[in-house]
């Protein structure tokens, strides 16, 4: 089921196999106009050792909730997430706890990530202390350590997380995914709240933690162009699914699925000649109902009539490119 | 499911806010600090009479004149006396420790009982939370909480400790509530997530992440509710079912002098008016704290 | 002339107890007749104030300090707020950035679309409710007579904002006020708001002002732009010159740190630093402390308006010879 | 939208059983025995005996309750210690009385409550909105006894205008009725209307800054239109909650002003049955108290569903 590579196979990090994560929405009592959000629907790729994988999608894909269920925040309602071969969805609390030492995660909203009533110091220290991650008596110092290798002053120790701009209190929950000595980074949406100028600092102060410190990324956003910026594979999901997964070079270069082309086609442009804009018609469909046959032919220009009674296969279209379309 | 907030005028809106706040605190701001430091000092001087009411008390509370029944208000009893001769202003003074400690004492149950209750409740949901304990306070919280209270105090037993006891008992469904509430407003933070997948344990997290920030509403509540407790102490003793004669207790002052009123009408309104005055000034008070609390938690 | 909206010298601040602070420091702008200009800058910068501004919507506290906003020929930034309410929604409208909480959750789409016209126009009920089904249609809501009667939390986010836009364009204004119409909008949706606004905008040979983050939406939508940093002006001309030969460090900056999708780097170029908070704003130009060209005067004294091809404001083009030092511009 | 009722309907119910199982358990499982607490200390042991067989005590307490309940059921409350009368008789006759009060104390609230919150709202800062926030804060630090004594004091027994206190059934002479009834509305209505202005200006104050208000004045709307047509109805939801569960500390405030006022209503009776340990009467009093908050609050929650149309979908969105 997954890509057989000619070169000497890539160490995986991450597998995800089949994943599913559903939402219950009770309406009535005892079950009824029970409805289901099919917010992840069998979701499987995996991620090689050192390398960033994008995930991109539009609000309400399930792109966040997949990262979620990847790290256990969220229970998964089926499928594997093997990390480093180990079982995530079968461990108890306890070990996914001590698991947290190795996958990390940098959340979206900088400022409702950190802890108001907390001094950034005390926090990074706490989670240090809690992973045994050095000695205690070393974590201040290793802790000040930290906040200049996200490029702030070793002073912001005693200060309040309101203190800080948003670019600074990006950093640190960078601090704070990286306090650990992490594996794996699964950012979520981290610099989308964020202002281009900023948005460029953190770009580039992730990569060259990544090199670094030799970390793999999974990197989830909506953004087209920062996805493109930062991944060296690229999934694009819909709906709960992905439909189409590549390497960064081929993806852009020859998109497959009719979905990422209007994407593409969509993202206004500085400085570009007029281009050919596929504009799709209506709106991502509810995760609650979700539509028959192929997901995506309610909007899709290309749609014909197999599209609407046959699911697509996500198979191998080209080598290492994957695409669920009927006529890709 | 966290969807992408974008950027821009969302964090602009957040810059002009504090101007906007800081406009408007100007006038009526300054006014209501005003009113809470004037109610925090009528607070500390009630405090000082209750705790310092031996030396401070010009009579003994207690101690009958027949000599001196029903005087009006005058230089040696300044608050006049009562059907029993005994001077007002010494009873009131002694009033305040009933008063003050029977609504520190209530509401420090409730605060035991609810807190740990509410927050564990709101912080693991599930059955427990949504079909036991939600539901017991909603019941609860059905019964008009006097009516409870005089029952309560009624079938254990007329006196101020079962009262305490009693109004505590019915104001925890409160504090469950509020703690409950303040808990699942902050799990929906970020924050706690971040903590959750730092790997942080469940109870450093409630502890050391969660408590804290639930703090501030939890401190005016319960300074709000020392308010009416003393309003509740006072109903009861009023009815006849808390403090009990001869000590001194303002709701039971109030009910002696009921039936005076158009002979001696300082008896019922001196006490009367302590109870005003205490209530309004932890009010003021409560909400001082809120206000002082409030710009910079958000 | 021409104009249909000129805005002269605009400087607006906020009055509070231990003073006032200046938010918008003397900006000058004007929109032709059927024009899209735009105003461009990041979170902070005052591009929406200016806008709310135009409507004469500034938050409270909000004072207009100096200057004008001539809308056909009358200042209306002095005006009353019973003389705007008769300006607002007939001659110039506004739609905002957050559709889902623009509109009013308790009164239904039909109400509040044909509550402009019965507000503006002496219409009967009847003739208001044809007029906006006919007001949803065009602005692309399907089955607009069942629209009409729902509310607006069973619509999609893409779908209010066309609600909004068939409100703001019912009674045919000459002016439209976009306040970050498509940021909270996905980019599909974006696509398709943007293209609807374009082509009503044609049709009702309206000029708008758009307020936005994002550049590439200029590039594809305006005919002028205005950049704006920290409250000021520092950039201000036709689109296409602007983005082919920008001219402001600051300007420069920004069209560098967007990640490209047509070409790959490994470090994208950054605006070192971020803006610095009101009170610690500098005295010359406000952009010093982040610019890497900054010269000794850029601190001292504010920049002069410079006028070659197009509006900059920086002390790298003045003619003046600034204390010896003459940088080469090319390198910036 | 019937969904949501059903919702609502179920939970009610489930509120109203433990309702129950609670006004059982406050008479019977607080420690001691129920027979001895009725007849006090030093009733008799036979008399003990056969209170006791008469009321079921020595069954186990499961079977007391559904005992009990099936009466409930059946309209069967028990009958009261002091005069042996059926309980329900007693409630059906004092009823009328405690909702006439609590009718016209709640009338009396929202009259004063509704154009004082939205002055201060609207015109905030001025001298109406500190009288209003005065008012506001010492009507709900009065206490409820206090200001009865201090309106008979001042409007009857010093200027006369009122008498100090009774009460004659509406049925028999209107306008007394009326008179008698203006003081105990006071007393009960002055907290409520004093915490339904703070309600109402804070949840009109921000209201006031949403976005749809901004919206409504850049459709050209005048501040007038905008208050009453936009930000009235969606603040006034959160109060209408608000009130809805105060009635349940209302009918605590009617114990007291009926007893100030010697009306004889639910409360006088509560009271009454307290103090002479009438533990029947209590219980059926209580248990009905706590029913018409429980049924209101459901009537609430209804009317919520009617003002906002957001309800009606049970949260799914489409």
């Amino acid at each position: 089921m997954l890509i057989k590579s000619e070169t000497p196979e890539p160490e995986k990090i991450l597998e995800v196999k089949d994943l599913k994560k559903f939402f219950d929405i009770k309406q009535g009592f005892v079950g009824l106009g029970h409805q289901t959000v099919r917010a992840v629907d069998d979701v499987s790729f995996f991620v090689n050792k050192g390398e960033t994988l994008g995930i991109v999608g539009e609000s309400g894909c399930g792109k966040s909730t997949m990262g979620r269920s990847i790290l256990q925040l969220q229970k998964p309602t089926d499928g594997s997430v093997l990390f480093e071969g180990i079982e995530l969805t079968k461990l108890k609390n306890g070990q996914i706890r001590k698991l947290r030492k190795d996958i990390q995660m940098v959340f979206q909203d900088p400022f409702g990530s950190l802890n108001p009533r907390i001094t950034i110091g005390t926090m990074l220290r706490e989670i240090v202390n809690t992973h045994h991650v050095v000695n205690k008596t070393e974590s201040k110092s290793y802790v000040e350590e930290l906040l200049e290798q996200v490029g702030l002053k070793k002073s912001y120790y005693d200060r309040y997380a309101h203190e800080f701009s948003g670019g600074q209190r990006q950093r640190i929950s960078i601090a704070r995914a990286l306090a650990v000595r992490p594996k794996l980074i699964v950012c979520d949406e981290a610099v989308s709240a964020l202002d281009v100028s900023v948005q460029a600092q953190i770009l580039n102060l992730l990569q060259k933690l990544k090199k670094d410190y030799e970390l793999t990324y999974l990197f989830i956003s909506h953004d087209l162009s920062v996805i493109k910026h930062v991944s060296d594979r690229v999934a694009v999901m819909y709906l709960g699914q992905i439909v189409e997964l590549a390497s960064k070079e081929e993806i852009f270069e020859h998109p497959l699925h009719p979905y990422l082309r209007a994407l593409l086609s969509a993202i206004p442009l500085v400085n570009q000649p007029k281009r050919e804009r596929i504009i799709l018609s209506g709106e991502v469909p509810s995760p609650i109902n979700i539509p028959e046959g192929c997901r995506f032919h309610t909007r899709c220009p290309f749609a014909k009539d197999l599209c609407k009674q046959k699911v697509p296969a996500f198979e191998q279209k080209k080598d290492g490119h994957w695409a669920a379309c009927h006529f890709a | 499911m966290g969807e992408p907030q974008l950027q821009s005028e969302t964090v602009n809106r957040v810059q002009i806010n504090p101007l906007r706040k800081k406009r408007n605190k100007s006038y009526s701001k300054l006014m209501k600090n005003k009113l809470a430091v004037c109610g925090g000092i009528f607070v500390v001087l009630l405090v000082v009479l209750a705790v310092f009411a031996p030396l401070l008390a010009p009579f003994d509370p207690t101690k009958q004149n027949y000599g001196q029944i029903l005087k009006p208000p005058s230089a040696t009893h300044w608050f006049g006396t009562d059907t029993l001769g005994r001077d007002l202003l010494s009873r009131i003074i002694f009033g305040a420790q009933v008063s003050l400690k029977a609504g520190l004492i209530s509401v420090g149950i409730a605060l035991t009982i609810g807190i740990p209750l509410g927050m564990i409740s709101g912080y693991f949901r599930g059955f427990w939370d949504e079909f036991i304990i939600m539901r017991v306070t909603d019941a609860m919280l059905a019964f008009p909480s006097l009516v409870l209270a005089l029952t309560l105090a009624a079938v254990l037993g007329p006196s101020l400790n079962h009262a305490m006891i009693a109004i505590g008992l019915v104001f925890t469904p409160y504090f469950i509530r509020l703690a409950r509430g303040e808990v699942l407003a902050q799990r929906e933070r970020e924050y706690v997530s971040a903590a959750r997948a730092s790997g942080l344990r469940n109870f450093s997290i409630m502890m050391r992440h969660v408590f804290p920030n639930i703090l501030g509403p939890l401190i005016v509540q319960a300074t709000l509710n020392v308010a009416s407790a003393i309003i509740a102490e006072a109903s009861l003793s009023y009815l006849g079912l808390g403090t009990q004669p001869p000590t001194p207790s303002w709701g039971a002052m109030l009910a002696e002098g009921q039936g005076y009123i158009s002979q001696a009408p300082w008896i019922s309104i001196f006490p009367g008016l302590f109870i005003f005055l205490a209530v309004i000034s932890i009010n003021v008070f409560g909400d001082g704290i809120h206000d002082w609390l409030d710009p910079k938690l958000k | 002339m021409n104009d249909i909206l000129s805005v002269n010298h605009l400087s607006i601040g906020f009055d509070h107890s231990y003073g006032h602070t200046s938010v918008i420091d003397d900006i000058s702008f004007n929109i032709e007749k059927g024009q899209t200009l735009c105003i461009v800058g990041e979170s902070g910068c005052g591009k929406s104030l200016t806008s709310l501004a135009v409507m004469g919507l500034l938050p409270s506290g909000g004072r207009i300090h100096d200057g004008q906003i001539v809308y056909k020929g009358q200042d209306i930034s002095r005006k009353s707020q019973k003389e705007l309410s008769e300006i607002r929604g007939k001659e110039i409208s506004m739609i905002f950035q957050e559709p889902m909480t623009a509109l009013n959750p308790l009164h239904s789409i039909g109400y509040q679309v044909s509550e402009v016209l019965r507000v503006h126009q002496k219409v009967s009920k009847h003739e208001a409710k044809e007029k906006a089904i006919e007001m949803l249609r065009l602005v692309g809501i399907p089955s607009p007579e069942k629209r009409f009667a729902q509310y607006p939390h069973e619509l999609s986010g893409g779908m209010r904002q066309r609600v909004m836009i068939a409100m703001a364009l019912i009674c045919h204004p000459g002016l439209l006020v976009a306040d970050e119409p498509t940021t909270a909008l996905d980019v599909t949706i974006q696509a398709q708001i943007l293209e609807l606004i374009q082509n009503l905008k044609s049709q009702f040979d309206m000029a708008l002002l758009l307020i936005t983050h994002d550049l590439g939406v200029v590039s594809e939508t305006a005919d002028k732009v205005v950049v704006m940093y920290a409250g000021q002006v520092v950039e201000y001309g036709d689109t296409k010159e602007l983005f082919t030969e920008p001219k402001h460090p600051y300007t420069k900056g920004l069209i560098n740190s967007i990640p490209k999708m047509d070409e790959d780097t490994e470090v994208l170029p950054t605006i070192k630093g971020s803006v610095p908070s009101p009170d610690e704003m500098p005295m010359g130009c406000r952009f010093v402390t982040r610019c890497p060209f900054a010269m000794e005067i850029c601190s001292k004294i504010k920049p002069p308006k410079i006028t070659d091809g197009h509006e900059v404001h920086c002390w790298l083009y003045s003619s003046e010879d600034v204390k010896g030092e003459n940088p080469s511009v090319d390198k910036v | 939208m019937l969904l949501y009722i059903a919702r609502r309907f179920f939970l009610m119910i489930v509120i109203l059983f433990l309702v129950s199982i609670m006004v059982f358990g406050l008479i019977n499982i607080i420690p001691g025995d129920p027979a001895s607490l009725m007849l006090g200390q030093e009733a008799t042991p036979q008399a003990l005996a056969s209170l006791r067989q008469n009321l079921g005590l020595n069954d186990p307490l499961y079977l007391q309750y559904i005992h009990w309940v099936g009466g409930v059921l059946q309209g069967n409350l028990g009958y009261s210690l002091s005069d042996h009368t059926p309980v329900l008789n007693i409630l059906l006759s004092k009823i009328p009385v405690t909702l006439e009060l609590t009718i016209f104390a709640f009338l009396l609230a929202v009259l004063i409550a509704v154009p004082a919150g939205i002055i201060s709202a609207v015109h905030k800062g001025s001298v109406w909105d500190y009288v209003t926030t005065v008012f506001a804060l010492s009507g709900v630090s009065i206490p409820a006894f206090w200001l009865g004594i201090l309106l008979i004091y001042l409007l009857s027994l010093t200027l006369g205008w009122l008498p100090p206190s009774g009460y004659v059934a509406f049925a028999q002479n209107p306008v007394r009725n009326i008179i008698l009834m203006i003081m105990p509305s006071i007393a009960l209505g002055i907290r409520l209307s004093a915490q339904l202005t703070r309600m109402l200006r804070s949840s009109l104050l921000e209201v006031m800054q949403s976005d749809y208000i901004r919206t409504g004045y850049a459709k050209g709307l005048l501040e007038k239109a905008v208050v009453f047509k936009h930000a009235l109805r969606n603040a006034m939801l959160p109060v209408l909650t608000v009130a809805g569960l105060e009635l349940s500390s209302f009918l605590g405030g009617a114990v007291i002003t009926e007893t100030i006022f010697a009306v004889p209503g639910l409360g006088q009776l509560i009271v009454n049955a307290i103090l002479t340990r009438d533990f029947p009467v209590v219980q059926g009093a209580i248990l009905f108290m706590a029913f018409a908050v429980v049924i209101v609050n459901f009537l609430v929650d209804i009317a919520y569903s009617l003002l906002d149309p957001r309800i009606s979908l049970g949260g799914a969105s489409k």
